[in-house]
């Protein structure tokens, strides 16, 4: 190939962050998410071996089963005995818990968080609402599918969860990830602007870059 | 309580009164005497506490009623206000000026029916709805389903059950009469 | 010799002939008119000639065929033909200043301007008192007459008071005058052989009551002021030029009958005069009023002069008192002439002034002359002065004298700061008559010259220290040549001295090596920086190169006089220097006021410093005198004012702030440490003569606390050179601690940090000057992630802070290891736990100047920032290069400073290859370097195979609670970032030093305008001051 | 080759420290779980987590200082350990102690802070400079204290050579600066609180102020580093305590158990009082333990 | 003669007071007169000598006796010296009284304080 056209798959692979104003453009970063593929068999395992067992969750609650989540941390459920802690930054958790419905207003910001966060990385989604709309199926401000616009490695069911449930999902997902089967950063990486084309659909005021870095 | 009723039916039209617990009435007025109406409540009759304000959509009379809830410590008592709008020119009074945070239900009512408080601050700053494009989702010509339905990709297969009849089927198949879920309506 | 008897007739001659010339033609009588004060002027010049050539001792010419007791008799000795040419010759040129006036008004003016002149010059010349009595009321008569050439409201109102005052003061004159003859039987002082004492002292009394009259004495001098602002200005010029000198010469005569109880009286009487005229100067702001109160002021300083030199020896005296007169003859004629050519009154509407180059330049130089700075004949005046004052244990009249010396350099710094920087209309620009211009030029040029004449003649300074005015002369004289081409140059000639001077001391002392390459050096690659200068930079060089030859005059000083000297040019340069800043007024003016006071603390402390032994210089010679207690301390203070010690550190700020961005470099890293090497000076006589009372311990607490109270003020800047301004002093007060030590490891580490403050705070302020330069702001929150458009100023200004942190492995732990090793040592506990303090607090600053600047946010409109030019990048990088060297080799260092402290002190410190022992603790530079090199490469290493697929991200991609956002401003921490701590500081946190310092310029001016309320305006007023001051005084001397 | 032996010697130290560090965490996390009536995580939690964050695969970087910041904070916490003899009178342990003092070790602990500081300044997120301007604050007058007790020992034991420091409190327990120094002692383990940032003194990284301070931005390996310096740091300025004024140790197991203890304490104290303002904070440390240090230099200097 | 020199300081005094007392400036210049006469009659008083003639030397005084006979010739050519410059300087004075009156119509001196401090 030519230097040339090198350049110009270069530029494409470029994202053109439309929504925001020419004098922003230079503050954001305007790469484009890309698969990323694992080194070798035996180290993945081990790290996934890790991984299963250092699930640290961004404490983000989005709807009303954040309520949920706080019981786990007390004593009666104690989820950091399997190494499921809180950390209060996308850039450092690894575990997005989508608490529940998600507003056109909410889902506007879980697309950033999950975007900031750093891969490997794994959602859960809590509740009925976010698999079909739950109870507010037919509202006008309720997503009813939330994997059409994050990957979703884990849905717990229920109106609302209890903690319990939640625990359930978590060894779930540590099962999932111990099997190396998560790959939720993969999917969101090849199938971004299907992805990127659902929000755009419903966030009508895009000003933030295509993808939050 | 129903003394300060009619103090105040000295100063504007009061043109009904309902009474739906010593505690509670609802009086209506007219729509260009509410903000007198208020102040006087507020200043004079003591009722110093705005505690929310709403709307009501009455597509059939072609009206929106807003109720402006306000309650007074001393009697220990709230009383609605009520005001008839008209729905296609649905523009009232702003009274951010008696009450500061009334703006806030100012802004959501504009949001929510589209209802216009010119002079109200921040009034058309999106509150919840960001980006919203179609029109203002509580009026009751504005059909939720559909809209859901076209946005939200809806996944197929979800059944929908009436609560009352789920209930007495799965929950008290043995006692079909009882007990017996109250409803508002009923 | 032509008899003085012609000076008098000619001028009574030309008052009869002049009518009937001018009936003529009036070129004729102008012509005539100059004639006269030209002949004037050559018979006295002739004379001076004379007296120079041959030492003809005192002739005396009688009258009348009578010798002398018969007859009046006229006396000429070299003093007089001095002053009688002095006068005439400023008649000349006032004669010629006010030729135009002349010729418009009626011909009164030009024989009351000869019959001023006649009377000063017959008043000088004869020895009778009654004649004397009348060439007073000649002089008085015809002055008050003269002043009417001006005629409006004021002049003549003020004419009737001066008129009241004059006769009464004749009144007292002509009774002294018959008293005299009552008493003694003659009138003639060379046959008054008795004794005043007892009653007959009022006659002698009533005499010189007269002339202190006469003279403007405080406080009887309140017509005197109202003449000055009302006449015209050559008028002024000969009211307080001509009138003043004849009269304050007439008091020289008559000195010696006046018993000596009455003589200090009136000494005292001049120095207070001194004092409160300049202290009410501070009020006033109209220009031609604070030229009468600084005329009425060096009046007062004429008259202690002429009273407290008595006893010395005649060319001393002359030196004195000839000194103060000629300063104030030229000085004050000049400025009177420029209130002509300006016709301003307000001070502040003298900068019309800067339409004329060369005006500007005298008035400068004139304003120079008056504050008594060298080369001007007032500075030796003021030294020799304070000098013979000291040996005479006059302390009080030595504190009256250079407290109104401060009041005055006050005012007319402000004066002169207002003028040259002040706001100014291109169309306020007037025209001045040429002929004028010239004439005021030849004035400042013969006071330049004189001043030069003293230093080579009288002094005999080498061209060393003559250098730097001959620089400024000689740069001033290429001064339309580009910046860079005169930058070059400078380098040139600084590199060639730079190593004359090496030759020169190289076998004396290394700490003048040291100190030689910190000035010099120093100077000479922060000079690299200025090369960046693309406009011509009109004097730029020449003031800096005046400065850097005083630092190099400083070190190789071998007489105090020749250091003060050198300290006082460097003063003259590096207010200049700052005053060229853009909004520098304030702070050049307060760095003038320290300066000045420091300097006067310093001169009182040299004059009581005993002589030195030998002509080595100072470092040398201070080594083996014992400087008496008081001495130090003033000395120590001095200095310290220099180097921004704690209390008196106010004006460092400023001047760092306002100055240009390439000359803060040059204050910080280089001017401050003039102020340690004094201070280093003092020290060393100490070491081997220390005095009973341990002051050093003292000031090392003052050193710790400067440093404590400089890192915390740096904290809370927001100003990036007002923050390297507090750095600074906080590492100042770090040496001047390790100083006051007195122990080898603490001047190690004092010689150390200086050399290494030299180096990292040049490349701070070059760097900072770098960012201004392409940000044009030195408000550090309105900067922000500067390192990705200047990573080269970055990299810098991290080594520079990682040196003056004095974290490992760079150079500055070197002096942070030994400096506390030396405290602990020494048993000052307390004092290193309080540096332990600072260098803890210095921290926040630090990061706060990196972060502020370099990290965080991008504002909009740094977008197109590029790196700082390449003139800024070179001199920073040659610093960080030796920075880094030094950290990693650090025995070069050691080594020599090790040796230089040990010729004073028994060496405590074991080199052994890069190991430093000292009783406490031991350092080895080069080893912690590799381990340092080494646990960072690991890290690295382990980073870089870990780290996976980075994502390079811009500054808006943080995590922003699911936000995005809003603006760079509103993201950038920066703004006030330290509030916590100064909530936690409470009421340690606010500036009560800097309330203080305002405070006392408030109370000043409160004082100044208290008591100018004396002068009410009215007449009878200043009649009543009179009548007191002639009974009070005289019960005071009784 | 002596050099190579000494690396070795260094590596080995500096991965038992490491190790000791992060179980350390552990078993404090693990006894906080107890208190809690909890089960608590494995005491081998906080390596698992440094495994996890270093298998992440993407990282961002906001720039060359913000990549070498947590290399810096390594640096320094390596730095401050190797600088330090550990055991006394082992070889292996008695690391680089030569290269310099007590002051070398003092100012090499700001090393990392300072490029942590800029790295994290970097990243751009305003918590960042927040938690670094509350540290920097909190450090200034937490080192008053603390430089006082080590002048109070360097006036004690007339050296600042922590190996003669040690070498001087052996031979029984009554040796120790505890108890041959104990106001000393008092104002340095009060700085140790804040040196250790447990609450109340946790004003860096804050979690419901500021959430997490400085490192807001780290991600992946950049975190993992962190972490384990954070590890390394801890005992190593344990080390440092336990060497000044705690005896020093002669053997392994006897360095565990004194730091171990000495790392209860403080972590006793967190758990018991809530945070401090940072005003509060400042000012409590510029008043007692200042003053208890000061008092004990006197007592040691004067008296 | 001591009583006119008594009567000479009188006059001086009577001067002075009227020149601070007064505001009238033409009453002050009239003070500054009486007080430069009574300058002059102390001057002529200390000069003389009592039953001496004026030193004049005509036919009435033996000229080898002089000294003896007349008194002080010196004060009296002083005095008239003197009167002369007093007569100047009184003169001038009411110049400039003439020149203020003439612009300000006012002949009271606090009416001339435009200048001051």
């Amino acid at each position: 190939m030519k230097e040339k056209d090198i350049k110009i798959i270069e530029k494409e692979m470029k994202l053109a962050n439309e929504g925001l104003p020419e004098m922003e453009r230079d503050l954001f970063a305007d790469d484009r998410p890309s698969r990323i593929e694992p080194l070798n068999k035996y180290l993945e395992q081990f790290l996934n071996w890790a991984r299963a067992r250092s699930l640290w969750i961004l404490a983000y609650g989005t709807g009303c089963g954040a309520i949920e989540l706080r019981p786990l941390m007390t004593a009666r459920f104690d989820a950091f005995r399997y190494g499921i802690a809180g950390r209060p930054t996308p850039r450092q958790a690894n575990v997005f818990i989508i608490g529940g419905y998600a507003s056109l207003k909410t889902i506007k910001r879980i697309v950033r968080s999950y975007e900031q966060m750093q891969g490997p990385k794994y959602v859960i989604a809590l509740g009925s609402c976010t698999i079909n709309g739950g109870m507010y199926y037919d509202s006008y401000n309720t997503i009813n599918r939330i994997d059409y616009y994050i990957p979703v490695d884990i849905y717990v069911t229920g109106c609302m969860p209890r903690p319990e449930s939640l625990i359930a999902g978590f060894n779930g997902l540590k099962k999932k990830i111990q099997a190396g089967q998560c790959d939720g950063m993969n999917k969101y990486a090849d199938n971004f602007d299907w992805y990127k084309a659902n929000q755009k659909q419903i966030i009508k005021d895009w000003n933030m870059p295509d993808y939050n870095w | 309580m129903k003394e300060k009723i009619d103090r105040l039916r000295k100063m504007v039209n009061v043109l009904q009164v309902v009474e739906k617990h010593p505690d509670l009435y609802f009086i209506t007025l007219e729509g260009n005497q509410l903000v007198m109406a208020l102040g006087y409540l507020k200043n004079t009759l003591n009722f110093k506490h705005l505690a929310f304000m709403q709307a009501v959509d009455y597509l059939e009379d072609n009206k929106f009623m807003l109720t402006y809830m306000v309650y007074n410590y001393e009697l220990k008592a709230n009383l609605g206000v009520n005001v008839f709008i008209d729905r296609e020119e649905s523009s009232m009074f702003s009274i951010h000026r008696l009450w500061e945070h009334a703006w806030q239900y100012q802004r959501e009512l504009y949001e929510m029916f589209g209802i216009d408080f010119p002079g109200s601050p921040r009034v058309d700053e999106p509150f919840i709805m960001e980006s919203w494009e179609e029109m203002p989702p509580m009026r009751r010509d504005f059909d939720t389903l559909a809209y859901s339905q076209k946005t939200y990709f809806p996944r197929p297969g979800r059944e929908t059950n009436d609560p009352k009849e789920q209930m007495k089927k799965a929950k008290y198949p043995n006692y079909p009469d009882s007990p017996k879920i109250r409803r508002d309506d009923e | 010799m032509v008899n003085p008897l012609y000076l008098i007739i000619i001028s009574l001659m030309a008052g009869f002939v002049l009518p009937l010339l001018d009936r003529v033609n009036r070129k004729l009588s102008l012509a005539t008119f100059i004639g006269v004060l030209l002949a004037n002027t050559v018979i006295t010049g002739f004379w001076m000639h004379g007296f120079i050539q041959a030492d003809l001792g005192t002739l005396s010419f009688s009258t009348a065929g009578f010798t002398a007791p018969l007859s009046i008799n006229f006396q000429l000795g070299i003093l007089e033909a001095f002053v009688l040419l002095a006068i005439n010759l400023i008649g000349l040129l006032t004669g010629i200043y006010l030729l135009k006036k002349f010729n418009e008004s009626p011909l009164a003016g030009m024989i009351l301007f000869i019959m001023v002149v006649m009377g000063a010059n017959g008043l000088i010349l004869t020895r009778d008192l009654f004649n004397a009595f009348v060439f007073m009321e000649i002089l008085s008569i015809s002055t008050i007459a003269i002043i009417t050439l001006k005629r409006t409201n004021e002049s003549l109102s003020s004419g009737f008071k001066y008129m009241l005052a004059s006769g009464i003061a004749s009144i007292f004159f002509l009774l002294g005058v018959v008293f005299i003859y009552f008493f003694s039987g003659s009138l003639n002082l060379d046959f008054i052989n008795i004794n005043f004492t007892d009653y007959r002292l009022i006659a002698v009394y009533m005499v010189a009551i007269a002339l202190l009259i006469e003279l403007k004495m405080f406080p009887v001098n309140g017509w005197a002021l109202d003449v000055y602002e009302s006449t015209d200005a050559g008028v002024a010029t000969i009211i307080s030029v001509i009138n003043s000198t004849a009269i304050a010469f007439m008091f020289y005569k008559i000195m010696p009958l006046l018993p000596s109880n009455f003589l200090y009286i009136f000494g005292i009487i001049g120095a207070l005069t001194y004092l409160m005229s300049n202290l009410m100067g501070l009020k006033q702001e109209n220009a031609r009023r604070l030229l009468g109160y600084s005329s009425i002021g060096q009046m007062g300083l004429l008259l202690a002069s002429i009273i407290f030199t008595a006893g010395l020896e005649p060319v001393l005296r002359i030196m004195i008192v000839g000194g103060f007169f000629l300063n104030h003859l030229i000085a004050k004629t000049g400025l009177f002439w420029i209130s002509g050519l300006i016709k301003k009154e307000k001070l502040k509407d003298w900068r019309v002034i800067r339409s004329n180059k060369s005006l500007m330049i005298m008035f400068g130089i004139f304003i120079f002359a008056l504050s008594g700075f060298p080369p001007f004949a007032g500075f030796w005046a003021k030294w020799e002065f304070v000098k013979s004052l000291l040996a005479g244990q006059n302390i009080l009249i030595i504190a009256l004298i250079l407290l109104g010396s401060l009041f005055e350099v006050i005012y007319m710094f402000r004066w002169f700061i207002q003028t040259v920087k002040g706001e100014y209309k291109e169309d306020e620009l007037s025209i001045m008559p040429s002929g004028k211009v010239i004439l005021t030029t030849l004035l400042g040029t013969l006071g330049f010259g004189l001043g030069i004449l003293i230093m080579k003649n009288y002094y005999g300074f080498n061209f060393l220290f003559t250098l730097p005015i001959l620089s400024l002369l000689f740069i001033y004289l290429i001064d339309f040549l580009p910046a860079k081409i005169k930058g070059i140059m400078s380098l040139g000639g600084l590199a060639y001295y730079g190593y004359y001077l090496y030759t020169l001391v190289q076998f004396e002392n290394p700490i003048q090596i040291l100190f030689g390459v910190i000035f010099l050096v120093g100077s000479g690659v922060n000079l690299i920086s200025t090369l960046n200068r693309s406009e011509i930079s009109k004097g730029f060089y020449g003031l800096l190169m005046m400065m850097i030859f005083s630092f190099g005059s400083l070190l190789i000083a071998r007489s105090y006089l020749e250091f003060f000297l050198s300290w006082e040019l460097m003063t003259i340069a590096s207010f200049l220097l700052i005053l060229r800043g853009k909004n520098a007024q304030k702070a050049s003016l307060m760095y003038m006021i320290f300066s000045i006071a420091g300097a006067y603390l310093m001169m009182v402390g040299f004059g009581f410093a005993p002589e030195l032994i030998g002509s080595s210089a100072l470092i040398t010679g201070l080594t083996y005198v014992q400087l008496p207690l008081i001495s130090i301390i003033l000395l120590a203070l001095g200095f310290m004012i220099k180097s921004g010690v704690l209390g008196v550190h106010v004006w460092l700020p400023e001047a760092h702030a306002e100055a240009e961005a390439d000359v803060s470099s040059f204050i910080s890293a280089i001017l401050l440490k003039a102020g340690i090497w004094g201070f280093l000076l003092v020290a060393i006589s100490v070491v081997w003569n220390a005095p009973q009372f341990d002051v050093y311990y003292w000031m090392g607490w003052l050193g710790v606390f400067t440093a404590l109270v400089g890192a915390f003020l740096a904290s809370f800047q927001e100003d990036a050179k007002r923050l390297l301004a507090y750095s600074s002093m906080s590492q100042v007060g770090y040496i001047i601690a390790a100083i006051s030590m007195l122990s080898h490891l603490g001047w190690v580490s004092a010689f150390y940090l200086s050399l290494n403050h030299m180096m990292f705070k040049s490349a701070l302020f070059i760097a900072i000057a770098g960012v201004y330069y392409r940000t044009h702001t030195r408000n550090m929150y309105e900067m922000g992630g500067l390192i990705k458009k200047m990573p080269l100023s970055f990299i810098s200004v991290l080594i520079s802070i990682i040196a003056v942190s004095g974290v490992p492995p760079l150079s500055g732990f070197g002096s942070k290891w030994l400096m506390y090793s030396s405290f602990i040592e020494r048993g000052w506990y307390l004092q290193a736990a309080v540096l332990f303090f600072a260098s803890a607090v210095s921290f926040l600053y630090l990061y706060r100047l990196i972060h502020t600047i370099f990290l965080g946010q991008a504002k909009y409109e740094h977008k197109d920032v590029k790196e700082a030019p390449v003139w800024f990048i070179i001199p920073q990088y040659i610093f960080i290069g030796a920075i880094m060297v030094l950290s990693t080799f650090p025995n070069l260092l050691i080594k020599p400073l090790s040796a230089m402290a040990s010729q004073y002190f028994n060496s405590n410190i074991v080199i052994d290859g890069y190991n430093v022992y000292s009783s406490y603790g031991h350092w080895n530079g080069n080893l912690i370097m590799l381990v340092t090199m080494g646990v960072f490469i690991v890290p690295l290493f382990f980073l870089i195979l870990f780290i996976g697929k980075i994502t390079k991200v811009k500054q808006f991609n943080i995590v922003y609670a699911a936000e995005r956002p809003e603006s760079p401003q509103t993201t950038h921490v920066a703004h006030n970032m330290y509030a916590h701590y100064r909530k936690a500081l409470g009421g340690w946190g606010k500036p009560r030093i800097w309330d203080f310092w305002h405070g006392s310029a408030e109370w000043a001016h409160t004082m100044g305008d208290f008591f100018r309320r004396i002068y009410s305006g009215n007449g009878q007023t200043y009649l009543l001051h009179i009548i007191l001051f002639f009974v009070v005084v005289f019960f005071l001397g009784v | 080759m002596d050099i190579f032996i000494k690396i070795i010697y260094a590596a080995i130290s500096i991965l038992v420290a490491t190790l000791y560090g992060l179980i350390l965490i552990g078993i404090v996390h693990k006894i906080y779980a107890r208190v809690h009536r909890r089960i608590g995580p494995p005491v081998w939690q906080p390596i698992l987590d440094i495994i996890q964050t270093h298998g992440r695969k993407v990282a961002t970087s906001h720039g060359i200082m913000f990549f070498l910041g947590p290399v810096f904070r390594m640096a320094g916490g390596m730095g401050t350990y190797l600088f330090m003899p550990v055991i006394f009178g082992s070889v292996v342990f008695s690391n680089y102690s030569m290269a310099g003092d007590l002051l070398l070790v003092m100012y090499f602990i700001f090393f990392g802070q300072l490029g942590m500081a800029l790295g994290a300044g970097e990243g751009g997120h305003p918590y960042s400079p927040l938690g670094i301007a509350r540290g920097l604050s909190q450090m200034s007058t937490f080192e008053l204290p603390f430089s006082l007790a080590v002048i109070s020992i360097a006036i004690q034991y007339q050296t600042l050579n922590i190996t003669t420091i040690v070498a001087a409190q052996q031979g029984g327990m009554l040796n120790w600066t505890l108890f041959t120094n104990p106001l000393a002692v008092i104002a340095a383990m009060i700085s140790l609180l804040g040196m250790n940032m447990h609450s109340p003194f946790s004003l860096v990284l804050a979690p419901q102020e500021i959430p997490i301070g400085p490192p807001i931005e780290m991600n992946g390996s950049f975190l993992g580093i962190l972490q384990t310096n954070r590890a390394l740091f801890a005992s190593a300025k344990l080390v440092l305590f336990m060497n000044l004024f705690f005896g020093g140790a002669t053997n392994l197991p006897i360095m565990m158990l004194k730091t171990f203890s000495i790392y209860m304490f403080s972590v006793f104290i967190g758990a018991a009082f809530p945070r401090f303002r940072p005003e509060q904070s400042f000012r409590f440390f510029l008043r007692i333990p200042t003053l208890i240090g000061i008092l004990s230099v006197i007592v040691i200097a004067y008296l | 003669m001591i009583e006119t020199l008594i009567l000479g300081f009188i006059l001086l005094l009577i001067g002075l007071y009227a020149m601070l007392s007064q505001k009238n400036i033409i009453k002050i210049i009239l003070g500054f007169s009486i007080a430069d006469t009574g300058v002059h009659i102390i001057i002529v008083s200390l000069g003389y000598l009592k039953g001496r003639r004026a030193p004049i030397l005509d036919s009435a005084v033996d000229i080898a006796n002089s000294v003896k006979e007349v008194v002080d010739p010196i004060p009296s050519a002083l005095v008239l010296t003197a009167i002369v410059i007093g007569l100047a300087t009184t003169a001038l004075m009411l110049v400039f009284a003439a020149e203020l009156h003439k612009r300000k119509a006012s002949f009271s001196i606090d009416d001339y304080k435009e200048l001051k401090w």
